[in-house]
């Protein structure tokens, strides 16, 4: 045979029922959760060395013989890989992440703990990174030539600002120069304000990005043309219809998104003092705290999974189209 | 809405805008102070003065200088090259590797695209800067292993671009008229689909490369990236949040290379993406 | 980086020297109660922001390092304490005898002190605490090694406890002052390590109250607190202590933190960076509390167990090649002094030597070649044997302030002139031990939390070159000199003051005169407070600050 | 019919100009006209002659930057010019109803219609939700969806293209305009359809709406238009009724235009002045002469080694024999293929119609071996095609080629006209065009291009030049059969024509059989010997293109030929 490409672009893309779709995606999220499991179990080999001193932390740790056989005793060090690899799966099919030697607990407690707090962090993130680039399409779009530009140039910046850079800026203008919001964070809304802004913003900039692509060719669609010529307003046709346009493929990208926040969340969480799964992920990489670092980043996989699955449902429930077969 | 296609529309010409024109600028300069830093900043950027700690911008040091008197434009200067390397180099990982993911994936058989993207999906699973920092903890920190792990981090990214490019590619109309016209697979793979690919290759890595180098700021901010005092940008930065609250400039300057040449690869990737699509 | 001090795992002794620590007079400022303006003010809640990583474990016990100490000094007490001239004074304990053959102590216990789980504190309770300090089970470094001559508690009376030891230590008390052997209570001890590392249970002025990991400890007021040690006055005893709650928070960066000082979201901040003391000098909003440790200064070692630095003139060529004085002046904006001593400006016992750490790179350069180090290659380094004279510097990140690091890379930058190749290792703390269990290092710095000249004997005698199992050894200059090892064997054996003070003056000359040590400055250990915080002190035992008598002025 | 009274717009010397690099560009230069109540008026003419941005000028959409000027033009009374914001957006909707092209994109494809014919209802009526609500089910029931109230709660991507379009006219006349601008709204769809929609239009003129009809197509309005305009460049070149232009054309561009449509012209007559072919007309059956042979020296091994001698005029060069393919989309079976059979001779040509989905399109690509059959076989010359592994097929493959309806997306985007063509030419060897540069220009010539055309991009080339491209690189590998897959459905009727021209031309030329896909009655009729009907992938009816559709036993077939356009019905008698 030739080519095994696929046909042509209508023909190809079944559209499954919504609960095949639902039961397919489940699915997805089981493989993609052993996967990231075993992945992650064949990482804990690789730390060069004895695997039991990698788990106590290294040679740095100076870890005593009685606590290295007792580690190997708990993780089956002694057996071959196989049985190490399922009695891994076992564990992890009952909630058992292992034992952090740094924090001296379990770390599915020590997990438990700091996740809601990341979530927390990561969802306002989102929700504000969403608002800012709504909201500055919505100006940019309306403002005219210059004003296209300077959003477009904002959006720009924004998404280059890395974001331990920006919160430094953030902290000095909003907390010291102006002092109405606390530089580290606090109990109460007020103190998630300058996390979330300096996750948000480097987001908001690549959403806008994305949106303002979609948003021109949406704003450029005939159906556009049709909205006005039934005498809609230009306010009107923004929010009703060239914003759901533009935000469709920006909502595809929110499970990215959120992994990127996880990912910011390692370095605000620290600068902000913030509680949270990235500060105890930093923490446990420089104390080389591999049960931990392994369990944390199994854990954010599972979020990450969900949230995508998440997202999916949200590009479905926006865009029918995905979900309808053509008649 | 029409007038601002027409702008977008002009960009699609060739004669650049004065966005990309200035970000040409900025990336030309970026390269000639990799290549050649001398020639625009003839000092030595280690050269410690301690009587010259801490001063601030000033004709004799356009960016002041940092708590060892070292004067920071020379070492921003001289700081392109290893951060631009840096970020080369994990982009080079992670686009090589994308690369063969997303040809395998592509233009394999069935059951290998969909073990492929199935890696990919669960590569992906992984957010960047996690997936950055488990192999760190594999491999310890370093410039070379941080710089890896930003390449591995990025690869599943890209991978999934790349497939469906290739897909794209090999579906598209002029391969089936190159199918017609009784051409073999392996030419069509090369004469057809590896050039158009590669050109939204180097889209790619122009826009992975602002990416990259603010990831590798960041894990050198962390700690785990290049250390002082070498004149990488994001370790410059980590050294001068130390220092934020009297001297400014120790992280503003850094931190406005990283922005410059981050957003200068974005407009000019996205410039020659639009070029690249208009001609599609 | 945020600094994150260590004191030694395992290894570190904390032994009070006999003589008097003369804290007031060596550091001005240092340890001294804030001078308290008016009426102290009762209730208020206080924010302290830490620098240092966020404890594994809050019970001092297991384990032992300074960021314990600094939080446990608020809700445990010792059986012993010092006073600001280093005398040891009643704390829990209110009288102790010393056998006559050195190996028992009678301890008489305070009968009024319960500990906040409702637990009296009396002499099974000490004799629970000790047992718990040696349980190989609770993993204690420091606090196990203070203890280590005890052998046996006996609960002679309720209130009368006798140790018996294994051989005489005339530091005991020093030992029992540290709050890394506190007293917990016996109950609170029997639960699992996971519970009491969240809470532990003392007689404090404070009682954890809850633990909001990788965020904050919350202590409350301990409202039936009676127990203050003996240098606080009488009269001040029953209302203490004033504050009703302290947020003891994690802020590693140190912008971050400095900035939730100036905006009021924190009173006192720890590891301030030099330049906002500086600059907190002039903000009358703001104040200092320096309290340097006590032990060993902080300097850096000179591999002389390997080449190149087996040969006293390559290491004399290094120390005088670099400019320590300068760099210290404009990193550290005048708040360290330099120090020309192995030990802490606190110790009376140093000896510092200024004279042969005067820069002379003309010496250096006629050493280098009288070493054999004469030829110079294309990048200006210097060759012997086409090899070049390289030296690694693995630099710990948890343990050098930023400054510090900045100071490595302009001794790098000196010693470059010089011909020397420093190549500088910002390690994490693992790999940090790694390099060093390899016999992987030239230079290093490793500060040593421990009180009195004895720690001359941990860092510089022979034995402490031979690794512990775990595989790390104390003596990193790996100094071998047989002659220095009898003077260390000798002091720390001796009663005498007299001469006591002569054999450590005679060890310190050798370790100075033979190039082993680049003495730094005192371990620095700064505190930033707000004004309205009044009566902030410094235990005199460790310079850990303490809130027992700290109210906020309104 | 009522006769025009009171004009509900009146046109004045409309000039609209937009802002230009080099300047400006004047799009409509003075334009004039009329429409009363119940009156059609027809505007027609090809891309770029300024009929849309007339009739978008009408409610004050001409575009971003366009200046428009009139000595008048009032809607209703109302100086549209002079209204603003406001008053402006009550104008449209509410007088004016505009219809525009293609209703997937132009209703917002998130939406259900009934939402935005609602939208229309809140901006210009009085009406409450509820009364919203009934007044669009009443809309969608006028405008003929049957299922009004399923249909309000669908979105456009869920019907079907005549249940759209009509849906897009309920939200355009739901204000009760008194003018209708239909801006070509029966484009993309099929003819059965489009005479529905044509239909429906012709009901609001009868109803006292004055429609403005905007077409490319001449023959579209032919049935509805009480008069006719003609523009091109901007000027309206003649106006008169349907019958008049139509038949009496008095303007140049007229008589190229109606020369230009295909429909009713037998096969063989030029529809354009000249198909741009430097030489002469040749006469029919001239056959493979020196152009040919010269242009198609490599392929002699490929014909000698398969023994095949030059097919003679009627020989059977393709023969398929009960090809099928279904396709599994979304659980549900489509089938493409059911079933065809079909045989293409040389010097003929088969034309293959079909509405949209009907498997058209399918049934090139089984014959071209780009889709595997699920059953079916087909022969090349009497060897066999399908099915074959690819390997085997591919030497012969240069005996069928293809010309496709997106000329532009198949060539590759990177390379010039000339690369695309030496590719053909030396069978993949290079895409350098120097070893071959005479060849290149003889085939240019062939189909009537530049020989410097070579260096340029197809990007950059017209959709005419694109298309004569593609086929010039069909020809480069001297085929004997050409499969055209709608060649000239996205070409405006005077570059159609010229396409059309000189593939009659190349076929008498070179002796070509074709295989002519197309939705347009007209130009099958036209091109073609045979001519086949696909419905759901069979073949309901086939045989002489002149007597297929006298007297049709499908019923599909009838409701094809009585959809088409009256020329077509015409055709055979004309």
């Amino acid at each position: 045979m030739t080519l095994p490409v696929p046909t042509t672009g209508a023909r190809r893309r079944p559209a499954p029922g919504n609960r095949r779709w639902l039961l397919l995606r489940a699915g997805g999220v089981v493989f993609v959760l052993w996967a990231a499991a075993t992945i992650t179990f064949f990482a804990l080999r690789l730390v060069p060395g004895d695997p039991a001193e990698a788990i106590l932390g290294g040679p740095g740790s100076q870890a005593g013989p009685e606590a290295l056989d007792q580690v190997r005793r708990e993780y089956g060090l002694d057996q071959p890989l196989v049985v190490q690899y399922l009695t891994y799966l076992g564990r992890l099919a009952t909630g058992d992440l292992g034992q952090s030697y740094s924090l001296h607990k379990p770390v599915a407690t020590a997990i438990g703990e700091q996740f809601g707090a990341t979530l927390a962090l990561a969802l306002c993130s989102l929700a504000l990174a969403w608002a800012l680039a709504c909201a500055l399409a919505a100006w940019s779009v309306r403002g005219g030539r210059i004003a296209w530009a300077i959003g477009s140039g904002l959006e720009l910046v924004a998404a280059a600002v890395p974001h331990f850079w920006l919160a430094t800026v953030l902290i000095l203008f909003f907390s010291i120069t102006l002092g109405i919001l606390p530089p580290v964070s606090v109990p109460g809304p007020l103190g998630i304000v300058l996390p979330a802004l300096t996750l948000a913003i480097p987001l908001a900039g690549f959403l806008g990005q994305v949106m303002r692509e979609s948003l021109l060719t949406a704003m450029e669609s005939p159906f556009v043309t049709t909205a006005r010529a039934r005498g809609e307003s230009e306010a009107r046709i923004f929010w009703r219809h060239t914003l759901r346009h533009a935000a469709i493929p920006a909502v595809g990208l929110s499970g990215w998104a959120f992994g990127s926040l996880i990912s910011g969340a390692v370095v605000v969480e620290s600068v902000f003092a913030r509680q949270g799964l990235g500060r105890s992920l930093l923490s446990a990489v420089q104390l080389r705290d591999v049960t931990l670092v392994t369990g944390i980043v199994l854990v954010v996989a599972l979020a990450y999974t969900v949230m995508t699955l998440v997202t999916d449902l949200a590009d479905r429930a926006i865009d029918p189209r995905v979900r309808a077969v053509p008649q | 809405m029409s007038r601002l296609r027409g702008a977008v529309v002009r960009a699609t010409a060739f004669r650049p805008t004065a966005a990309e024109a200035i970000a040409g600028v900025v990336l030309a300069l970026l390269l000639v102070a990799a290549l050649w830093p001398n020639l625009l900043a003839p000092g030595d950027p280690l050269a410690v003065s301690r009587a010259e700690a801490f001063r601030p911008p000033s004709p004799a040091h356009l960016f002041g200088t940092d708590e060892s008197g070292r004067d920071i434009y020379t070492r921003v200067v001289h700081g392109a090259a290893e951060s631009l390397r840096i970020g080369v180099l994990a982009t080079a990982i992670g686009i090589g590797l994308a690369t063969v993911l997303g040809f395998v994936a592509g233009l394999g058989p069935r059951w290998l695209d969909f073990g492929t993207t199935r890696l990919v999906e669960v590569l992906f699973a992984f957010p960047g800067l996690l997936l950055a920092l488990l192999f760190i903890v594999v491999t310890g920190p370093g410039v070379l292993s941080s710089t890896i792990a930003v390449g591995l981090a990025t690869a599943p990214g890209y991978a999934r671009i790349i497939r469906s490019q290739v897909r794209r590619t090999a579906a598209a109309e002029f391969v089936e008229a190159a199918r017609v016209l009784g051409r073999g697979r392996f030419w069509i793979i090369t004469r057809h689909v590896l050039p158009n690919v590669t050109a939204a290759l180097f889209v790619l890595a122009t826009l992975g490369l602002g990416q990259a180098v603010i990831w590798v700021s960041s894990l050198s901010y962390l700690g785990l990236g290049a250390v002082p005092p070498a004149a990488e940008w994001g370790a410059m930065l980590a050294a001068g949040r130390t220092y934020i609250a009297n001297f400014w400039w120790m992280t503003f300057f850094p931190g406005l290379a990283i922005v410059a040449s981050a957003a200068a690869a974005t407009v000019v990737g996205r410039g020659i993406q639009k070029r690249n699509r208009s001609a599609a | 980086m945020p600094s994150r001090r260590f004191s030694r795992p395992r290894a570190a002794v904390v032994v009070t020297a006999a003589v008097a620590l003369l804290l007031a007079a060596c550091s001005p400022g240092g340890g001294t109660p804030g001078e308290p303006s008016g009426e102290p003010v009762e209730g208020g809640t206080l924010t302290y922001a830490s620098g240092d990583a966020e404890p594994s474990c809050l019970d001092p016990h297991v384990g032992g390092n300074y960021p314990q100490a600094l939080i446990a000094t608020q809700y445990l007490e010792s059986l012993v304490s010092l006073d600001e001239s280093g005398e040891v004074i009643p704390w829990l304990a209110t009288e102790w005898q010393e056998g006559d053959d050195g190996l028992s102590w009678e301890f008489t216990l305070r009968e009024d002190v319960q500990f906040t789980d409702g637990t009296p504190f009396d002499a099974e309770a000490v004799a629970a605490n000790i047992a718990h300090v040696q349980d190989p089970a609770t993993a204690s470094s420091t606090g196990y090694l203070a203890l280590a001559k005890i052998e046996n508690v006996v609960a002679v009376e309720d209130h009368l406890v006798r140790l018996e030891l294994s051989m005489p230590d005339s530091a005991l008390l020093e030992s029992l002052s540290q709050i890394w052997v506190a007293m917990e209570s016996p109950k609170a001890l029997e639960r699992s390590q996971e519970e009491n590392c969240a809470a532990p249970v003392g007689t404090g002025p404070f009682v954890v109250d809850e633990w909001e990991r990788q965020d904050s400890v919350t202590l409350v007021r301990n409202d039936d607190y009676t127990s203050p040690p003996a240098d606080v006055p009488a009269d001040a005893g029953t209302g203490l202590p004033y504050l009703d709650t302290i947020v003891w928070r994690f802020i590693p960066d140190s912008a971050s933190r400095y900035a939730a000082l100036q905006s009021g979201e924190a009173q006192v901040i720890d590891n301030a960076q030099p330049d906002t003391i500086r600059s907190a000098e002039s903000d009358e909003a703001i104040q200092e509390l320096d309290a340097p440790r006590p032990g060993a200064a902080n300097r850096i070692e000179l591999n002389s167990g390997k080449a190149p630095f087996d040969d006293e003139r390559v290491r004399e060529a290094f120390v005088r090649s670099v400019n320590v004085d300068e760099g210290i002046e404009s990193l550290f904006f005048g708040t360290a002094e330099r120090s020309y001593s192995p030990l802490s400006s606190v110790e009376p016992l140093g000896l510092s030597l200024p004279e042969l750490f005067t820069v002379d790179t003309d010496a250096a350069a006629a050493l280098l070649d009288e070493a054999g180090w004469t030829e110079r290659d294309a990048d200006g380094y210097r060759v012997k044997d086409g090899k070049r004279l390289t030296l690694d510097f693995p630099v710990s990140t948890n343990q050098s302030i930023p400054a510090e690091q900045s100071l490595f890379e302009q001794i790098q930058a000196d010693a470059k002139e010089a011909g020397f190749e420093v190549r500088l290792h910002p390690l994490d703390l693992s790999s940090w031990y790694g390099a060093l269990a390899e016999n992987d290092y030239d230079l290093v710095s490793a500060p040593y939390t421990k009180v009195g000249p004895d720690v001359l004997r941990v860092l510089y005698h022979s034995d402490s070159i031979e690794p512990a199992p775990s595989g790390y050894f104390a003596n990193l200059a790996q100094v071998d000199d047989p002659a220095l090892d009898d003077l260390l064997t000798r002091a720390s054996a001796t009663s005498d003051p007299d001469a006591r003070q002569s054999l450590y003056e005679q060890a310190q000359r050798i370790i100075l005169e033979g190039y082993h040590v680049l003495p730094l400055y005192d371990q620095q250990n700064h505190f930033l407070h707000s004004s309205t915080v009044q009566g902030l002190r410094a235990m005199p035992t460790v310079s850990t600050p303490t809130f027992a008598e700290a109210w906020l002025a309104s | 019919m009522s006769g025009p009274t009171e004009p509900v717009l009146s046109v004045q010397d409309l000039v609209v100009v937009f802002p230009d690099r080099r300047g400006e560009r004047r799009v409509v230069d003075g334009v004039s006209f009329q429409v009363a109540a119940g009156e059609c008026v027809a505007i027609v003419g090809e891309s770029g002659s300024g009929k849309s941005v007339t009739a978008r000028s009408i409610v004050g959409l001409a575009g971003e930057g366009a200046r428009v000027t009139a000595a008048e033009l009032t809607v209703a009374g109302q100086d549209v010019l002079s209204l603003s914001g406001r008053r402006l957006r009550r104008l449209r909707g509410g007088t004016v109803g505009l219809i525009a092209q293609d209703a997937l994109v132009s209703l917002d494809p998130l939406r259900p219609v009934g939402r935005e014919i609602g939208d229309t209802l809140a901006l210009h009526t009085g009406l409450d939700a509820a009364g919203r609500r009934t007044r669009t089910i009443e809309l969608l029931g006028r405008v003929g969806l049957p299922d009004a109230e399923l249909r309000a709660g669908q979105r456009p991507g869920q019907l079907s293209g005549g249940q759209r379009q009509r849906a897009l006219i309920a939200a355009g006349i739901a204000g009760e305009p008194r003018l209708v601008v239909a801006d070509e709204p029966t484009t993309a769809l099929d003819q059965p359809v489009q005479a529905g929609v044509l239909r429906l239009l012709g009901q609001l003129r009868d109803d006292g709406t004055g429609v403005l009809l905007i077409s490319h197509d001449l023959s579209v309005v032919l049935g509805i238009a009480d008069r006719v305009l003609v523009m091109t460049d901007g000027v309206v070149v003649e106006e008169g009724t349907p019958a008049e232009v139509f038949e009496r054309p008095r303007h140049p561009y007229t008589r190229k235009l109606v020369a230009a449509v295909p429909a009713g012209r037998p096969r063989g007559t030029p529809l354009s002045d000249a198909d741009g072919a430097p030489t002469a007309a040749v006469e029919r059956r001239s056959c493979s002469g020196m152009t040919a042979d010269k242009a198609t020296e490599p392929t002699f091994d490929v014909l000698g080694a398969d023994g095949a001698t030059e097919p003679a005029f009627g020989d059977v060069l393709i023969e398929a024999a009960g090809l099928s393919r279904s396709f599994h989309v979304g659980g549900r079976e489509i089938v493409a293929a059911d079933d065809v059979s079909l045989s293409l001779r040389a010097g003929r040509t088969l034309g293959l119609v079909g509405e949209s989905g009907s498997g058209k399109s399918t049934t090139a690509r089984l014959l071209l071996g780009l889709e595997r059959p699920d059953a079916g076989t087909v022969t090349v010359l009497g060897e066999p095609w399908i099915p074959l592994p690819e390997a085997r097929r591919r030497p012969r493959r240069p005996l069928v080629g293809a010309v496709f309806q997106d000329a532009l997306s198949s060539f590759d985007p990177r390379w010039t006209v000339g690369a695309v063509l030496a590719d053909a030419l030396t069978r993949g060897r290079t895409t350098r065009p120097g070893s071959v540069r005479g060849e290149i220009a003889e085939l240019l010539d062939t189909v009537g291009l530049d020989p410097a055309t070579a260096t340029r991009r197809p990007l950059h080339l017209s959709g005419g030049q694109r298309q004569r491209v593609s086929v010039a690189r069909a020809l480069a590998a001297d085929p004997r059969v050409l499969i055209l897959d709608e060649p000239v459905s996205a070409l405006d009727v005077s570059v159609q024509a010229q396409v059309l021209d000189l593939l009659d031309r190349l076929q008498r030329e070179r002796n070509l059989a074709y295989l002519l896909i197309t939705h347009d009655l007209g130009v099958a009729l036209h091109m073609s010997d045979d001519i086949a009907v696909l419905q759901e992938g069979r073949i309901v009816a086939s045989g002489p293109a002149a007597t297929v559709f006298d007297e049709p036993a499908h019923p599909y077939v009838r409701q094809l030929r009585d959809a088409a356009p009256i020329a077509v019905r015409r055709a055979p008698g004309s």
